[in-house]
């Protein structure tokens, strides 16, 4: 009998390096993927690299050279103030990318705890805590993130947070049903049964579990995120000016779409870029994250 | 024929003793009379109400006698001296909380010795009193019947006036009706009735006036659309200098601006022509003073600061105030929140480090009553009165509660000279030299004298442009 | 039955509740109030604590929200403190203009998406697909109120098709649909991109299930697989999430109505907030909540309709 | 072989497309299937059973693609039929009943809705018409009340009834073939009786021809005339019921007919297993699929280099795949 | 296979000892309608097990076969009964003290991929246990290669994913984490139904031996008859939430006394052409029961064949029960058990006994039955 115990082989053993190349390749196998990948690295580059990449800085005002068309000093022309476009538009690669990835921390840490928290407790807990969740997930949240703002004063830290906490009901809404998925899958009940504690549980099995579609929702929500900065900004309660971000090129450029409508569609195609870019990414993580769901190489793209 | 303006925001309240922003004052300018008027062109002041008026030998008495026969809208009767007495008291009684009790400070009381004449009594002589009593905010008369009928604060929506137009409705935020007063004593005006449109976004109203969606393009501010205006075919576009400048106000009791040569670094670091010339494109005036150019007052021989960067850089060096912060705080609104982008631009320029606060109308309110905000801008829109921005931005007084958030207190003997002053040119003289004495001292540097501008269609006949931020249709009429 | 409905009328309420009150305090931690609003540049200490103390903000919050639910029990939302009038009227007054905008918004937007989604869906992997999910993609990019904007621009002004307001004082029905009709179309363009790519992976997900397999086995034809059998299934999530997209497009509304200069809801909220009308904000959001629950609950009217599994419970 | 056959499938293939190289999942199988017969397609999970069958319908899902072969139905190449043309084929000429009737029907539909929908594919039935029709073979799936059931939605329906329906589905149009995919896999043993009664009694009445694909030997035995063995997407063993079952001639099919345990032995002696892990398509040995795990090949020569064709045996109704088959034979002799 | 272990247990207290467990779940959502009577998935089900023995546990789908394997481990609270493990009542025990015990209470699932977190490695997956338990001290992977070793696993298998494996060793990995903690006893939930006939009997031997090697007790949950017979000792047949007929496996498979029992060996079909042609089988009347909604009297009787062959007998009491005439008793009163020694017990008020025993009952165990 000892025979059919025999050790087996069906793949051959593959040394753990080459295994992580295996799967970094695919992933970037992954067309969309690895493009979305491509230009958010590019675009966090030109953030990080801004001081050095911008040829002027981003606040100079230069009077004497308002509402500027695309020259040689100035690549893509002035704004009312005399600012380059462009140097703005890098700088403003800084704050909206912020913007983006703090809204997408903060929600997603929140968002994910409170509905992992209520989806894995069930019973009252959930209800309750469902029921506050529906409450702030049924306000507008653009008027929310309004009042929140026109409440604390418009600064960076309190666009993010209230973005974030627009936003969070939403991330907690996603993770609760994908968590009430997750919880009656036997390998939760199998970590149950050799005496794993539920807070142990929660975080070594049903969160790493449940976070992939969420990240994926969330890779969205920073697209939204970076446009409910530039409604923000077009109600005057942005960040503070004069920081760029592509945001508030936008609404400045807005009273110039006839005259220089280069100024407000650079920065919304700078938007344009990261959003797909992002949509690419979040698709991507969808059709490859899960390390069984190889079947998707490359032919959903979008 | 029906006349629609474009205003930029909505209306709330039109009650003059609590009326506020230009939008309500542009509708109650419709539907109220004061005791005396502005001539829309000049300034000068005109009877409005009141066909004549005369003043005391000490000047602590003004007796005006009403125009007989004049009638509230809506049948509340006709207009009596107690009416006036009334409209006066009720801005004076602290239960109102009017904002603009300050304006009647000196009031010792209202008389009303028979239906047709009125009696304002002072404390002291006040040279200004007529210009507090025109046809705008607290000079507005209300019928008694009325706000006690309707009810003081249902007032604010259902407003009851003696003017050429009557209210008809509001609907809110979409548009506001006032229908033509066929009974008017200066004759029915040749509108039916004028509709105030709200439209927030300048260039979409601009697109309204082209297509005829709008007759008159009101509040017209941004540039590029004035540019746009302009040139198109079939719009005119007016303007005139308005009686307030926009002003940066730094806090003297805030270091390092109780150092006279940080302030004036300030003004000669922040280059005024070119935000006029290069942000404005040209479409706001000069501001030398806080008296602007229609004024009667208004003079230039007052110190100037043109821009002169090295001599800012000196005086900060002199001061031993190179590099330090100054917060430039301001209101949400346009172009208050635009203008300090370059403002903070040239300062930094020049060493000094800006760091912009822009607060939302509430926050800034209460911030700027505490009174330890560095600095803040803001202009006093008001009447020709030059009363009205200088004692607002100079008097001890005006702070708290007011505007004087520099808290400069070097003015006072001046204000209340120019006050007793019954000669004219004396007292132009002594405003004169306030102007020069604060124009030194630099609490308050003027940016610009703010420039209004308004488009019409060139249907719109007959439309004059006044300094006040208002627009007034009674002179109309629609070409078909 | 009975059951049901009391306990969804329950559900109901306590939404409206909850975010009326979770309203009442957020207002009450915004810094700024009423009476010095009113008073404005020239208030003194003891003006504004007259005020406040007329209005009743000087007392503890909670005992200000007892009194509140007290009030609002008999049916009075309070007065505006700045215009003076019941705050319900005025937001009666504006809850057309944002019903028609945000309903037809989502009409255009499910008109528009769905198709789309489904077509991108089918022909999953081609040419077309990818230009339908690029354009979606592009179209939730750009902000709306640049977009509306920008259709001012062309479609009111250069080929004259709407008027440049989103508004009209015309009582006339098609005046005010011609009015209507661009804003609409901006608020369900940002939405459509949503829904499509939604559909679009609903769909493709449907279309991978075994009952679809089996009518194709069973040789019914592709066309009324995809647009009946599997349809209706892939709708079941887009349902789920109009709900909330409806709640997101009356925020979205308010830059819609900025550009259009329409009334609506969502800037008379706004505006309240900035004046600290605080009776008008409540009331405000009283029916903001009641409509987005009551949009919420006929969704589930609906839902149960297109599931037959969820409407037995 | 096609002679007389409703369904002939010759040299059919399926190749899928993966990372690791294209992987035939139907490799080269052939078989025929005569009108009234039942022919079992038995095979270890992944071996290519349900696949063949799809293939036979070219319902492959992309990006699979049936790469070459013939399917003869009643004696027409169908495999060439343009894509417009097979839809014709599909539910009239050939059937299927698939696996798992919990997701197998449309949750929101009802299954009278669902039955119209077949039935008025393809005939010019009014609603009225399809609907009686609907009805009349409802009955005669034996769901009671057929009247009221119709109107019911899948989920209010049991498991064995939700089979029921499907299989009704599958004959309202008189297929003359009828494919059912382990269609009692997902059900309990006490319906699964029921079901396979009751296919066995619509195939003598309305004469198909019926493919039955099951891992379960034992209802091999009770319903099906001919068996066809597949391993690793080909068929690896065919044989007439009668003669063969339980005679293979295939080492693969003997080691799984020794790994059930059955009812009919003695309980106390342990199963013989087949050693080793099913074989991954992607990565097939150049020989025959089986033989690492084959008793009788592993390690040999000619079975490690050379892939065994199907060919008769003992009678020319017996194929088998594997070169040694006389082994097997002689092993059962000296036993 | 060892000796029954029924006899050594015959003095002291059994591994294990369930006595009148209950499982009713309810619907306890907000507002739901209250007050029904929610699903009865376990009903006062007693048994016991030995050390190194196996309990089959047969029954149709939604019978309660794993409510009560969930109950064993505490994995869900029961409504009532006891359940005595080593002695010690587990129904007591507090939330920590039940984490200890489930050290010696182990738990195998039907689905060997579900079963298994997709995102940890199988090292992981094994180490685990030891991990929870405190008895992982840095140096203890020779502990986790040697019970991979013990169910056929490699070395080298202990950093792939459970995706890269195939059913039958994702199953191994499963039994290797379940006897990381050298447990006393495995609750095995249809541990080989997912599996393929030819990866079961890999499974079932492996199974076998472990159980040899440890003196294990194993609760063995399937559906399948034949799979059951080959693995048990004594079996119980669960029907609709009840223990309807429980005993030593021959005597259960040969002689069974619960009509249910033997309409599920008559369906269970033989791979053998000469006997599964021609055999008669009891098909059962309508469609499984369900535990929301109990019928009245014997749970069984409306699908019940010897219910309507008593029917027939004029002697028998009847009653009109659906539109048919049943025996009354079976309608109306619940039965009792009936023992027919050596613990075999069923609760039937007709059972397949002695003279009683129906001509269909002798033919589904004849048939069913290897020659001889
Ligand atoms: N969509 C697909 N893409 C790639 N490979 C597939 C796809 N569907 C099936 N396969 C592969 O085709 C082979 C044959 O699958 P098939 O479903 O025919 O097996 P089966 O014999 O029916 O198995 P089971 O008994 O589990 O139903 C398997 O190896 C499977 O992995
Ligand atoms: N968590 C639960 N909540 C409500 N009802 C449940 C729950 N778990 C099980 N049930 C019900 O209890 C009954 C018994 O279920 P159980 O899973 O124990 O049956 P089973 O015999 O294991 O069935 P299967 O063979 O399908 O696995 C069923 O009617 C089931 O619907
Ligand atoms: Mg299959
Ligand atoms: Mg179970």
């Amino acid at each position: 009998m000892s025979a059919e115990l025999a050790p087996e082989t069906t793949a051959e053993a593959v040394p753990r390096g080459r295994a992580v190349r295996r799967a970094l390749g695919r992933y970037l196998r992954h067309p969309g993927l690895s493009l979305g990948l491509f230009v958010l690295v590019l675009l966090s580059f030109v953030a990080i690299a801004a001081p050095w990449l911008a040829p002027h800085g981003p606040t100079e005002a230069d009077l004497m050279n308002t509402l500027a068309h695309p020259s040689g000093d100035y690549v893509l022309g002035t704004d009312q103030y005399g600012r380059d476009i462009l140097s703005r538009l890098i700088w403003g690669a800084r704050i909206s990318l912020e913007v983006a990835l703090a809204v997408v921390a903060l929600s997603l840490t929140f968002g994910s705890l409170i509905g992992a928290i209520a989806g894995y407790a069930g019973g009252w807990l959930e209800r309750t805590m469902m029921m506050g969740n529906d409450i702030l997930l049924a306000f507008p949240g653009f008027l929310l993130a309004l009042a929140l703002v026109a409440a604390r004063g418009s600064s960076l830290e309190n666009v993010i947070l209230a973005v974030s906490i627009a936003y969070t009901p939403r991330v907690a809404a996603v993770m609760r049903s994908v968590v009430i998925t997750i919880r009656p899958r036997p390998f939760i009940e199998a970590s149950r049964a050799i005496g794993m504690s539920s807070s142990r549980v929660l975080l070594r099995h049903v969160l790493p579990n449940a976070l992939p579609p969420v990240i994926v929702v969330t890779t969205v929500s920073a697209a939204t995120a970076i446009l409910a900065e530039a409604g923000l900004s077009f109600l005057g309660l942005g960040v503070q000016p004069p920081t760029a971000t592509w945001g508030n090129i936008i609404s400045d450029g807005q009273g110039f779409i006839t005259s220089n409508p280069l100024i407000s569609l650079s920065a919304g195609l700078c938007i344009a870029i990261t959003v797909i870019a992002l949509n690419l990414l979040g698709d991507g993580l969808r059709d490859t994250l899960d390390p069984q769901m190889r079947r998707y190489t490359g032919e959903r793209m979008l | 024929a029906e006349l629609r303006v474009r205003i930029g925001s909505d209306v709330g309240n039109l009650d003059p003793a609590r009326i506020f922003g230009i939008e309500n004052q542009t509708v109650a300018s419709h539907v109220y009379n004061g005791l005396v008027k502005y001539d829309q062109a000049t300034n000068k002041i005109l009877p409005d109400l009141a066909e004549s008026w005369s003043v005391s030998e000490d000047g602590t008495a003004y007796t005006f006698k009403l125009r007989d026969g004049v009638m509230f809208h809506k049948g509340y009767g006709q207009l009596t001296s107690d009416d006036v007495k009334f409209s006066l008291e009720r801005v004076l009684n602290p239960d109102t909380k009017s904002r603009y009790a300050g304006q009647l400070a000196g009031v010792k009381g209202v008389e009303a010795p028979d239906p047709l004449t009125v009696r304002v009594v002072l404390e002291a002589p006040n040279a200004g009193l007529l210009n507090k009593l025109t046809d705008f905010n607290q000079g507005w008369i209300a019928s008694r019947k009325a706000v006690t009928e309707i009810g003081d604060k249902q007032y604010a929506m259902q407003p009851v006036g003696t003017g050429p137009f009557v209210f008809d409705k509001w609907s809110p935020g979409n548009q506001v009706r006032v229908v033509a007063n066929k009974d008017y004593f200066g004759g029915a005006p040749s509108l039916d009735a004028v509709t105030f449109r709200i439209i927030k976004d300048e260039t979409a109203a601009a697109i309204a006036l082209e297509n005829g969606e709008i007759d008159v393009f009101f509040a017209l501010q941004s540039p590029p659309v004035i540019d746009r205006l302009k040139k198109a075919d079939g719009v005119t576009v007016m303007n005139r200098v308005a009686n307030h400048t926009i002003n940066l106000v730094l806090n003297q009791t805030v270091k390092p601006l109780d150092d006279i040569r940080v302030r004036k670094a300030i003004a000669y670091g922040i280059n005024r022509e070119a935000l006029i010339a290069g942000y404005f494109k040209g479409t706001k005036a000069p501001g030398h003073s806080v008296i602007t150019s229609s004024f009667p007052e208004y003079t230039e021989e007052v110190p100037q600061y043109a821009h002169d960067p090295e001599k800012a850089k000196a005086l900060l060096k002199e001061a031993g105030q190179e590099g330090f912060e100054l917060e430039l705080i301001t209101v949400g609104l346009s172009p208050y929140n635009e203008l300090v982008i370059p403002m903070a631009s040239d300062l930094e320029k020049v060493g000094i480090k800006t760091k912009i606060t822009v607060l939302e109308r509430g926050a800034y309110l209460q911030a700027r009553g505490k009174g330890d905000i560095m600095t803040c801008i803001t202009g006093i829109v008001g009447p020709p009165d030059p009363d009205s921005p200088l004692v607002s931005l100079y008097a001890t007084k005006s702070f708290p509660p007011g505007m004087n958030t520099s808290r400069y207190d070097k003015a006072d003997d001046l204000l209340a000279s120019a006050s007793a002053e019954q000669d004219p040119a004396k007292r132009t003289a002594i405003y004169q030299q306030v102007m020069s004495q604060t124009m030194e001292d630099v609490p308050v540097l003027p940016l610009y004298a703010d420039q209004l501008f308004m488009a019409h269609s060139s249907k719109v006949k007959g439309l004059v442009q006044n300094s006040l931020f208002t627009v007034q249709a009674y002179t109309v009429s629609l070409e078909e | 039955m009975l059951r049901y409905t009391a306990r969804r009328l329950l559900l109901m309420s306590i939404t409206v509740i909850g975010m009326v009150t979770v309203v009442f305090f957020l207002l009450r931690a915004i810094p700024g109030d009423p009476a010095s609003y009113m008073l404005g540049d020239y208030a003194t200490e003891e003006s504004v604590a007259a005020l406040k103390a007329e209005l009743g903000l000087d007392r503890p919050v909670w005992e200000q929200y007892l009194g509140f639910v007290k009030r609002a029990l008999t049916g009075d939302l309070g007065t505006s403190v700045v215009t003076g009038q019941p705050a319900f009227d005025e937001v009666l007054e504006s809850i057309p203009w944002s019903a028609a905008l945000s309903v037809s918004g989502i009409v255009i937007a499910v008109l528009a998406g769905v198709p789309l989604g489904v077509m991108s869906a089918v022909r999953h992997g081609t040419f077309a697909d990818l230009f339908i999910m690029f354009g979606a993609l592009v179209g939730i990019s750009f902000p709306v109120f640049w977009v509306g904007l920008v259709c001012i621009l062309l479609l009111a002004h250069e080929v004259r098709l709407f008027p440049a307001l989103g508004a009209s004082s015309s009582t006339d029905f098609f005046t005010q649909v011609h009015h209507l009709m661009l804003p609409a179309l901006v608020l369900g363009f940002s939405v459509a991109a949503y829904i499509a790519r939604l559909t679009r992976s609903a769909m493709l997900e449907v279309l991978g299930q075994d009952f679809v397999r089996v009518a194709r086995a069973m040789g019914v034809p592709e066309r009324r697989i995809v647009y009946r059998l599997a349809l209706r299934n892939a709708l079941i999530p887009v349902l789920a999430v109009i709900g909330v997209t409806f709640a997101w497009s009356l925020g979205s509304a308010i830059l819609v109505e900025a550009v259009f200069s329409r009334p609506g809801l969502g800037s008379m909220i706004l505006k309240a907030v900035f004046a600290r009308d605080y009776q008008l904000v409540q009331a405000g959001v009283f029916v903001l909540a009641s409509a987005v629950v009551l949009v919420n609950t006929s969704l589930d009217i609906v839902y149960g309709w297109v599931d037959p599994r969820v409407s037995v419970s | 072989m096609s002679d007389g056959a409703v369904l002939a499938v010759r040299d059919l293939s399926t190749v899928f497309p993966s990372e690791a190289g294209p992987v035939t999942t139907v490799d080269g199988v052939s078989f025929s299937l005569g009108a009234g017969e039942t022919l079992a397609v038995v095979g270890e999970s992944g071996s290519g059973k349900t696949m063949t069958f799809l293939s036979v319908l070219r319902l492959v899902p992309p990006p699979g693609r049936v790469t070459g072969g013939e399917v003869l139905l009643e004696g027409a190449d169908i495999a060439a039929l343009p894509a417009s043309e097979m839809r014709w084929i599909r539910g009239a000429g050939i059937a299927m009943v698939f696996q798992d009737p919990l997701t197998a029907l449309n949750p929101v539909f009802t299954i009278g809705d669902q039955m119209l929908e077949v039935i008025r594919a393809h005939t010019a039935m009014s609603p009225r018409q399809a609907r009686a029709l609907a009805l009349e073979v409802l009955e005669r799936v034996h769901i009671p009340a057929p009247a009221k059931r119709i109107d019911d939605y899948p989920h209010q329906l049991s498991g064995g009834m939700r089979q029921r329906v499907l299989i009704a589905m599958a004959i309202a149009l008189r297929p003359k073939v009828l494919i059912a995919d382990e269609p009692t896999t997902a059900l309990d043993v006490t319906v699964q009786a029921q079901i396979l009664e009751l296919l066995a009694e619509l195939r003598s009445e309305l004469g198909m021809g019926m493919v039955l694909i099951t891992h379960d030997l034992g209802l091999v035995a009770r319903y099906a005339d001919r068996v066809a063995v597949m391993y690793a997407g080909r068929v690896v063993e065919t044989s007439p019921i009668a003669q063969g079952f339980g005679r293979s001639r295939h080492p693969y099919t003997r080691s799984l007919f020794r790994s059930i345990p059955r009812l009919d032995l003695p309980a106390d002696q342990p199963l013989t297993v087949i050693a080793g892990q099913p074989p991954d398509l992607a990565r097939l040995p150049a020989g025959c699929a089986f033989e690492p795990r084959c008793f009788l090949g592993n390690g040999r020569e000619d079975c490690r280099s050379e892939r065994p064709a199907l060919l008769p045996t003992t009678s020319d109704r017996h194929l088998s795949a594997c070169p040694h088959w006389r082994a097997l034979i002689d092993a059962e002799a000296g036993a | 296979m060892k000796p029954p272990a029924d006899a050594r247990s015959g003095g002291g207290e059994p591994l294990l000892r369930v006595e009148g467990l209950s499982k009713t779940f309810h619907d306890r959502r907000l507002f739901s309608r209250a007050g029904g009577a929610g699903v009865r998935a376990v009903d006062s089900v007693s048994f016991s097990l030995a050390a190194g023995e196996t309990l089959g546990v047969v029954g149709e789908t939604g019978s309660g076969k794993s409510t009560l394997g969930r109950l064993v481990l505490r994995l869900v609270e029961p409504s009532a009964g006891r359940i005595r493990f080593n002695g010690e009542d587990i129904t007591a025990l507090s939330q920590r003290q039940l984490r200890r015990m489930r050290q010696q209470v182990q738990m195998i699932f039907q689905d060997p991929y579900g079963s298994l977190d997709p995102r940890m490695s199988v090292g992981a997956i094994v180490a685990e246990p030891m991990i929870v338990h405190g008895l992982w001290h840095g140096g203890r992977d020779d502990r986790v290669l040697e019970v991979m070793r013990q169910v056929g696993l490699q070395a080298e298998h202990r950093n792939r994913y459970p995706h890269e494996f195939s059913g039958g060793q994702r199953q191994r990995i499963g039994i290797a984490r379940a006897m990381a903690l050298q447990p006393k006893l495995l609750v095995l939930d249809e541990p080989v139904s997912a599996l393929d006939v030819s990866i079961q009997a890999q499974i079932i031997n492996l199974l076998r031996e472990l159980q040899q090697q440890a003196d294990l007790g194993f609760l063995f949950i399937a559906h399948d008859l034949a799979v059951v017979r080959h693995v048990s000792n004594r079996v119980a047949v669960m029907y609709l939430g009840e223990i309807v007929e429980i005993g030593p496996r021959d005597a259960l498979y040969s002689s069974p006394m619960h009509p249910y029992t033997v309409s599920l060996l008559s369906a269970v079909p033989v791979p053998t052409v000469d006997r599964e042609r021609g055999r008669d089988r009891v098909v059962l009347h309508g469609e499984i029961g369900s535990a929301t909604n109990l019928p009245s009297g014997c749970r069984f009787h409306p699908r019940c064949y010897k219910a309507r062959l008593k029917a027939e007998n004029p002697d028998v009491e009847t009653v009109e029960s659906q539109g048919e005439r049943l025996p009354a008793a079976c309608v109306l009163h619940q039965p009792r058990p009936v023992d027919a020694g050596d613990g075999h017990v069923a609760i039937c008020h007709f059972p397949e006994r002695g003279g009683d025993r129906s001509e269909v009952a002798v033919r589904a165990v004849e048939s069913s039955r290897g020659a001889g």
